[in-house]
């Protein structure tokens, strides 16, 4: 496979490995079709987007849009984690692991860097805003929401100093390492005074807002605030990483992830890539940690261990790699199985476990298979091909004269 | 052979090695053309040294598998690289696109060094390459294959397209033109939306073409692009290479099928046991005994 | 960013120290330690290693291997009769307790690395997966594993065992060495020589260099690659299990659900460090990594930091010398 | 090389057999060697002296309980609306489930004899898993507060929690219990609603610092804490008692495993008391390693670590362990030890009883009539009677005023209570 190959080894036998080349290629589209069957009733209705006017579809999305803001409020029996579990902050919750599920989507499904230590950065982001506003801490203070965007300026350098000396060197290594890394900042909080290891910052800043009762409207009792907040800012990061997507750098990305060599080949700057997909998927990270350490109030080294950060990877596994409503779907669904079915709630690292094998075995595009989109304007030159007569390609013409 | 007609390149020096006959699909490849590379300078003279190799060596370990190696490539021919298996013709092809490092010795492009260079930055310098075993982005369509080629010239940054400013979409749309443009030329437009793992494998390995003619390259470098086609599929790859050549760009052509080398090359360099034998026209390689004799013994190789 | 937190640290504390005068005194006592770990880790290391070399991937579930060597430990030696204190046995008795540990270490380490293969790889290569998905697959397979000792071994460490309490058998350097220090490392040495002559000159260890080089040539040329490839889990099995009861002898309250994790990612930081793929590099890395995170540790003033060392030396070998100190490959090394 | 190609499978893996054979009996020989010096020189050289220590303290065997303390029946003709609720929020999974456990038994206890007295009020039991994680808490606390039926909580159990959610029941005016937070800190909140129903690690510190030196007899304490808020408040208070006769300190971290260099600066220092100042988890493999290495003396353990898992791990190494705890043994109290192993099919575990005297305060204020979450939150702030286990009333910060501490050690391999200490 690697081009860094010796010499080949075994002379004479090109034309037969051509042969077999061809016979392989040849045989993909009959199984193909296959998969597209496989699909089932989420295929056939992703068919049915895809091929949906744009206005339609701008109005099924605010429909969708609405009925999740309106999630806490309706609080529908069936969805509900009550008794259990206040339904509003389960909604925090969950909306909080779909943000983690997309930022870390944008490194293993784009780019296909394999990062297990991701709650690195979101322990990285859960402690600049408690450095920032938590009375414990000796820093200075700051306004909770202006550490939102420092969490993501800390955690993408942080993903910066961390990617470039490993992201030149092949996929599984940067596993390890990042898995590494997710432990060691564990310790770190543990062993460095200022970050105060288990005693951790209590009263971590909130946004500004008192209700009537003279309870703050960001209170950590009172989820749909933060929900709201979170859910507004899932949407925007899902706007800018479609639009991420659908442009060189999402190509760039897919590029790498299908075939790295190539894509360098074809004038793809693989690293510079791989460090931005790493960097962009550390900020969102980053923030979705300053968003959690805000509504729990309370930051310590317990929190960030690399269980929860597999945890992440099979958000992003189970709603299908690479597909960034797959990962709000299987982020929301990490989150809410556990504090919806309590009664399993203890064995949530078995069963996410397995549906990482399991998925990975026999279902590798994850729950909900969707290809990623990656041209700004592809739907119209489609649909130019399919609908207007396809001119006689030049070749063809030549052929004739 | 003989029904087969060439379109003219742009370039009005045209004619410098291969005789060159008016004829009417020009203006369409032109346009093609065109389209699939706006900016491109094409009136430049035919027949300059485009792209110099000078005494090449690559060893891995104690294995010398090109050993001092120099040639030329000139502006708009189709030079063909051939030789035995294990000859070094594929090293000697990485080692100028920048997947091996050479231990001695320079390939220069337009006078300009490309030892040493990143990859990407080779196929920015104007070096273009396809694969033996085509490596296509499966799980990309035919047109977002062509794009990845195009975007080696587009400079949009990322905050540029998570932003969706100006160039970002300016950029966008040329792609989406010239994409197309380049799917027609090599003749898969009509499979523009399909996945590229679903392509047939002739059209694989023609979208591979388009993909590296996306980046705009002064070299065209083509790797066995014949392997694992019947002889009806290489007649018609042998037209498109041609046109290609036609439209201002300069191949270089690594081939094992010998009918195909001397039907469409301008020029060929042989390689045997890492080092260059000979260096000429295809009529007078044909003849050359050294060749014949590195190639006798060959079982399965058509040569005659 | 890091940085500048660590110099706004207030300077009432004494978190990290550079106390050259402790690693003076202690250097000795350190070194020999520091070696038995590396012992340890270089078996582990071996696993990773060996499989790495066949499949060109890093086994996650390794690590499992070993935790369930541990367990094979614990639970044949607590059915014997060992627990937290000292056994009151004759020291015949205690080696064939021993013995049983280990093989039952063996068989238990063997069996799971067995089963991950044939579950979590196999399933993968019969459908030629990309490299992402055999990780993922085997991070979900060794997250599987330790939760399915959790759920039956609860979240705390089992019971300390005390196999023998070690002697001092001589002196070197005002440092002691005991009984202890000089099994594991001798033993370890011992048994990675032999896997090493084992590759070299067994038929089975040259189907193995012979995969490790070239998958599909080696098996046009006969060698059932499959077989092979099940052969070098199990024998990256073995030595786990083998480094499970060294470690048992040496952290006796060690055997812990997700007790395999950081050793895990020690033992593949022994293994790049050496030089992946490369079974000497795996002895060297091992006791290299045990040195520095020994020397590591008392020079910065916690035994937390050992993790630490031991990360950010992966990190600056990655960065250096990525193919490590030996550097080459298992298919590559001579025969 | 050709003729490896050629071999059968048999042969080769006869030949790993042979090897695996041949790394099995080198070990085996090594063994042997290195054993045979063990045999000759059995145990290890002590450092430390135990010999001054008073380590055989007598064993409690009944506690005298208040003659007048308020039972959880009261007189049966309570009358309350049958929605009338109370929660237990806390740990019922996870790693600190057994704790949970401990207590929502001997809320459930209290509860039931309570109905069982009275069939004019039967309430309601609820109980919320927080799993003992501070940013798991808020979900199921929150969740408890706006559940309007929900008049009174006995929780959480941690300080950690406890500090992460006691203001949500503040805002929501919702009196807790907590029967086993014991951070002092906790009440400096200014939240009207937190209430605790046992002594604060400033009170147990000293406690545990009188018991090592006044009944151990100790001269030189060596004291060791772990990472945890827990940990280093208990340290401190403890470390204060002390005054000189603390040898030294040292610092652990929640996992660790390998405390060998923190015993050789015990046995440097030839302490003859090592007070723990932590958990369990690292207490017992701690204490395990501590005694192989020859340390005779005696080692003290506050209420973490006070659990039969510690027994369990360190195996006959606990033998010299004490435990110092602000609960109270309620396996000494016959009538409730038996009403709960008949509930529980156990006997009380720490901090049952606490439980079960939490539960009984706010039955006792729902029986008196006070059946909303202002007025049993005035009932606790004002009340004044003895529990079973000790007598309850608070401060106006929520301390209790009379907080009591027992002392326990380890024999035939339980933990008993050997009296209140640090009188």
């Amino acid at each position: 496979m690697s081009t860094t190959d010796g010499p080949t080894p075994m002379p004479g036998a090109k034309a037969a490995q051509a042969a077999a080349n061809r016979q392989a290629a040849e045989k993909n589209p009959s199984t193909s079709a296959d998969a597209a069957h496989k699909t089932g009733w989420f295929g056939r209705w992703n068919e049915k987007w895809q091929a949906m006017p744009r206005q339609k579809q701008w109005l099924y999305l605010i429909a969708i849009v609405a009925v999740a803001y309106l999630l806490p409020i309706l609080n529908p029996p069936i969805l509900s984690t009550e008794p259990g579990n206040d339904f509003p902050l389960a909604l925090f919750s969950m909306a909080v692991y779909a943000l983690v599920a997309v930022g870390l989507n944008i490194v293993i499904g784009y780019a296909g860097l394999l990062d297990l230590g991701y709650i690195a950065f979101f322990a990285v982001g859960s402690y600049t805003a408690a450095m920032l506003t938590s009375p414990d801490s000796p820093f200075i203070k700051v306004p909770y929401l202006w550490t939102l965007p420092l969490a993501i300026v800390v955690a993408m350098c942080i993903g910066v100093i961390l990617g470039i000396p490993t992201l030149r060197l092949r996929g599984d290594y940067l596993a390890i390492v990042t898995l590494g890394f997710g432990e060691i900042i564990r310790i770190l909080a543990t062993l460095i005074p200022a970050m105060k290891g288990q005693v951790g910052f209590q009263n971590v800043g909130r946004p500004p807002g008192m209700g009537e009762d003279g309870i703050p409207v960001f209170a950590n009792s009172n989820g749909t605030p933060w929900y709201w907040l979170t859910l507004t800012i899932l949407i925007i990061v899902l706007l800018l990483a479609g639009n991420l997507e659908r442009s060189r750098v999402g190509r760039s990305w897919i590029a790498i992830r299908e075939d790295e060599d190539a894509a360098e080949t074809m004038g793809v700057p693989t690293f510079k890539y791989k460090v931005w997909a790493f960097a962009l998927g550390a900020g969102v990270g980053g923030m979705s940690g300053a968003l959690f350490a805000g509504q729990v109030g309370f930051v310590n080294n317990q929190k960030f261990d690399v269980v929860t950060s597999i945890l992440f990877v099979a958000a992003v596994v189970l709603g299908g790699v690479g597909n960034k409503v797959g990962a709000v779907f299987g982020g929301a669904l990490v989150a809410y199985i556990p504090l919806r079915f309590t009664a399993i709630a203890e064995y949530k690292y078995l069963i996410f476990g397995l549906a990482l094998m399991l998925i990975m075995i026999y279902r590798s595009k994850g729950l909900i298979p969707a290809r990623n989109r990656l041209l700004a304007y592809g739907q119209e030159a489609y649909a130019r091909v399919r609908n207007g007569p396809p001119k006689k390609p030049a070749v063809a013409t030549e052929k004739e004269v | 052979m003989g029904a087969h007609s060439e379109s003219v390149p742009v370039s009005e020096n045209a004619g410098g090695e291969s005789p060159i006959e008016l004829i009417e699909p020009m203006e369409v490849t032109e346009a093609v053309a065109d389209a699939a590379a706006p900016e491109r300078e094409i009136d430049v003279a035919v027949g300059d040294d485009l792209v110099e190799v000078k005494n090449l060596t690559v060893k891995f370990g104690g294995l010398v598998a090109l050993d001092n190696v120099s040639f030329t490539i000139k502006r708009g021919e189709i030079l063909g690289l051939i030789g035995p298996n294990g000859a070094g013709k594929t090293t000697c092809f990485n080692a100028m696109t920048g997947v091996y490092k050479p231990t001695s010795g320079q390939v220069l492009l337009e006078g300009g060094l490309l030892n040493g260079m990143k990859q990407h930055k080779i196929t920015r310098a104007g070096l273009a390459r396809t694969f033996q075993n085509i490596r296509l982005f499966g799980e990309m369509t035919a047109l977002e294959n062509v794009a990845v080629g195009l975007d080696a010239r587009h400079k949009t940054s990322v905050v540029g397209a998570l932003l969706r400013l100006p160039r970002h979409k300016a950029e966008e749309r040329s792609a989406i033109e010239r994409g197309m443009a380049l799917l027609e030329f090599v003749g898969i437009a009509e499979h523009a939306g399909s996945l590229a793992r679903n392509l047939s494998y002739g059209s694989q390995r023609r979208l591979e073409i388009a993909r590296a003619l996306a980046t705009d390259p002064k070299l065209l470098c083509l790797d066995e692009p014949a392997a694992g086609f019947n002889p009806a599929e290489k007649e018609d790859l042998m037209a498109l290479i041609r046109t290609i050549r036609n439209d201002g760009y300069t191949v270089l052509l690594i081939e094992h099928d010998m009918k195909l080398v001397m039907g469409v090359t301008d020029r060929i360099v042989v390689l045997e046991f890492g080092k260059k034998i000979a260096d000429d026209v295809p009529s007078v390689i044909r003849e050359d005994p050294k060749v014949v004799s590195a190639y006798l013994g060959e079982p399965e190789d058509d040569f005659a | 960013m890091l940085s500048t937190v660590l110099t706004a640290v207030p300077a009432d504390s004494d978190w990290i120290n550079f106390d050259v005068n402790a690693l003076a005194q202690n250097f000795w006592s350190a070194t020999f330690d520091g070696l038995t770990f590396g012992a340890i880790y270089a078996l582990v290391a071996l696993g990773y290693t060996l499989v790495y070399g066949v499949l060109n991937l890093i086994n996650f579930a390794h690590s499992e291997v070993f935790i369930m060597g541990c367990y094979g430990v614990f639970f044949t030696l607590s059915f014997l009769g060992f627990g937290p204190s000292a056994p009151n046995l004759s020291f015949g008795q205690i080696l064939i307790n021993i013995i049983l540990a280990l093989i039952a270490a063996i068989l238990a380490a063997a069996a799971t690395a067995f089963l991950v293969e044939r579950l979590a790889y196999r399933p993968l290569r019969k459908r030629n997966a990309p490299r992402l998905v055999y990780l993922i697959t085997a991070i979900g397979a060794s997250f599987v594993i330790q939760y399915l000792i959790f759920l039956w071994r609860g979240p705390l460490p089992e019971p300390a065992l005390t196999m023998f309490i070690p002697t001092p058998i001589f002196e070197v350097f005002g440092t002691i060495i005991d009984s202890q220090q000089i099994i594991i490392v001798v033993a370890a040495v011992i048994m990675m020589v032999i896997v090493d002559q084992f590759i070299r000159r067994s038929r089975t260890g040259r189907g193995i260099r012979a995969v490790a080089q070239d998958p599909d040539t080696a098996t046009l040329m006969g060698v059932n690659k499959e077989k092979i490839i099940v052969t070098t889990f199990i024998i990256g099995g073995i030595l786990a299990g083998a480094a499970a009861l060294f470690y048992v002898m040496k952290i006796p309250s060690g055997v812990q659900y997700n007790g395999g994790f950081i050793l895990g990612i020690k033992a593949f930081a022994a293994a790049v460090l050496g030089g992946i793929g490369n079974v000497r590099g795996a002895l060297l890395g091992g006791l290299l990594l045990g040195l520095i995170g020994n020397y590591g540790q008392i020079l910065l003033g916690s035994s937390q930091w050992t993790d630490v060392v031991a990360f950010v030396v992966l990190v600056l070998v990655l960065l250096i010398r990525p193919e490590g100190i030996l550097g080459t490959s298992l298919g590559r090394s001579k025969a | 090389m050709r003729a490896w190609m050629l071999t059968t499978e048999g042969d080769l893996m006869n030949r790993k057999k042979v090897m695996t054979a041949l790394a099995t009996a080198a070990t085996l020989t090594l063994l042997m060697t290195s054993c045979a010096n063990q045999a000759a020189t059995p145990g290890a050289t002590s450092a430390a002296a135990g010999g001054g220590l008073n380590l055989d303290i007598p064993v409690l065997t009944s506690i005298e309980t208040p003659k007048d303390a308020v039972l959880p029946a009261g007189d049966g003709k309570a009358t309350c609306e049958s929605t009338t609720t109370l929660a237990y929020i806390g740990a019922e999974t996870g790693a600190n489930a057994q704790l949970g456990i401990n207590i929502f038994n001997g809320i459930q206890l209290a509860i039931n004899q309570h109905n069982e007295a009275n069939p004019g009020c039967q309430v309601a039991f609820k109980k919320f898993d927080t799993e003992g994680d501070p940013t798991k808490a808020t979900g199921p606390v929150t969740q408890a507060t706006k559940e309007e039926n929900i008049i009174g909580v006995v929780g959480l159990p941690f300080s950690g929690e406890s500090k992460a959610t006691g203001n949500i029941f503040e805002q929501q005016k919702l009196v807790h219990i907590t029967p086993s937070a014991t951070n002092p800190a906790l009440v400096d909140n200014g939240w009207t609603t937190f209430f605790r129903g046992l002594g604060n690690d400033a009170v147990q510190g000293p406690a545990a610092a009188k018991f090592m030196t006044d009944q151990l007899g100790a001269k030189k304490v060596y004291l060791v804490q772990d990472d945890s808020d827990y940990g280093i408040g208990l340290g401190a208070t403890t470390t204060a008692g002390l005054g000189d006769a603390l040898a030294g300190s040292d610092k652990v971290t929640t996992g660790q495993k390998d405390f060998s260099a923190t015993i050789s600066k015990i046995i440097n220092a030839k302490a003859d008391a090592v007070f723990y100042s932590g958990y369990f988890a690292e207490g017992a493999p701690f204490n395990q390693q501590l005694v192989a290495k020859g340390f005779k003396g005696a080692f003290v353990g506050p209420d973490g670590v006070k659990d039969d898992q510690f027994i369990k791990q360190a195996g006959d190494a606990s033998n010299n362990a004490f435990f110092t705890c602000p609960c109270i043994p309620g396996e000494l109290i016959p009538t409730f030890a038996d009403a709960y192993k008949a509930l529980a099919n156990a006997e009380p575990g720490t901090y049952s009883i606490e439980g079960y005297d939490a539960a009984t305060v706010l039955l006792a204020g729902i029986d008196a009539g006070n059946q909303d979450r202002a007025k049993l939150l005035e009932w606790v702030n004002n009340y004044d009677a003895a529990g079973l286990s000790k007598h309850y009333k608070w401060d106006d910060k929520g301390e209790l005023q009379a907080p009591a501490v027992y002392g326990y050690r380890v024999k035939d391999g339980k933990i008993v209570p050997i009296g209140p200490i640090g009188e």
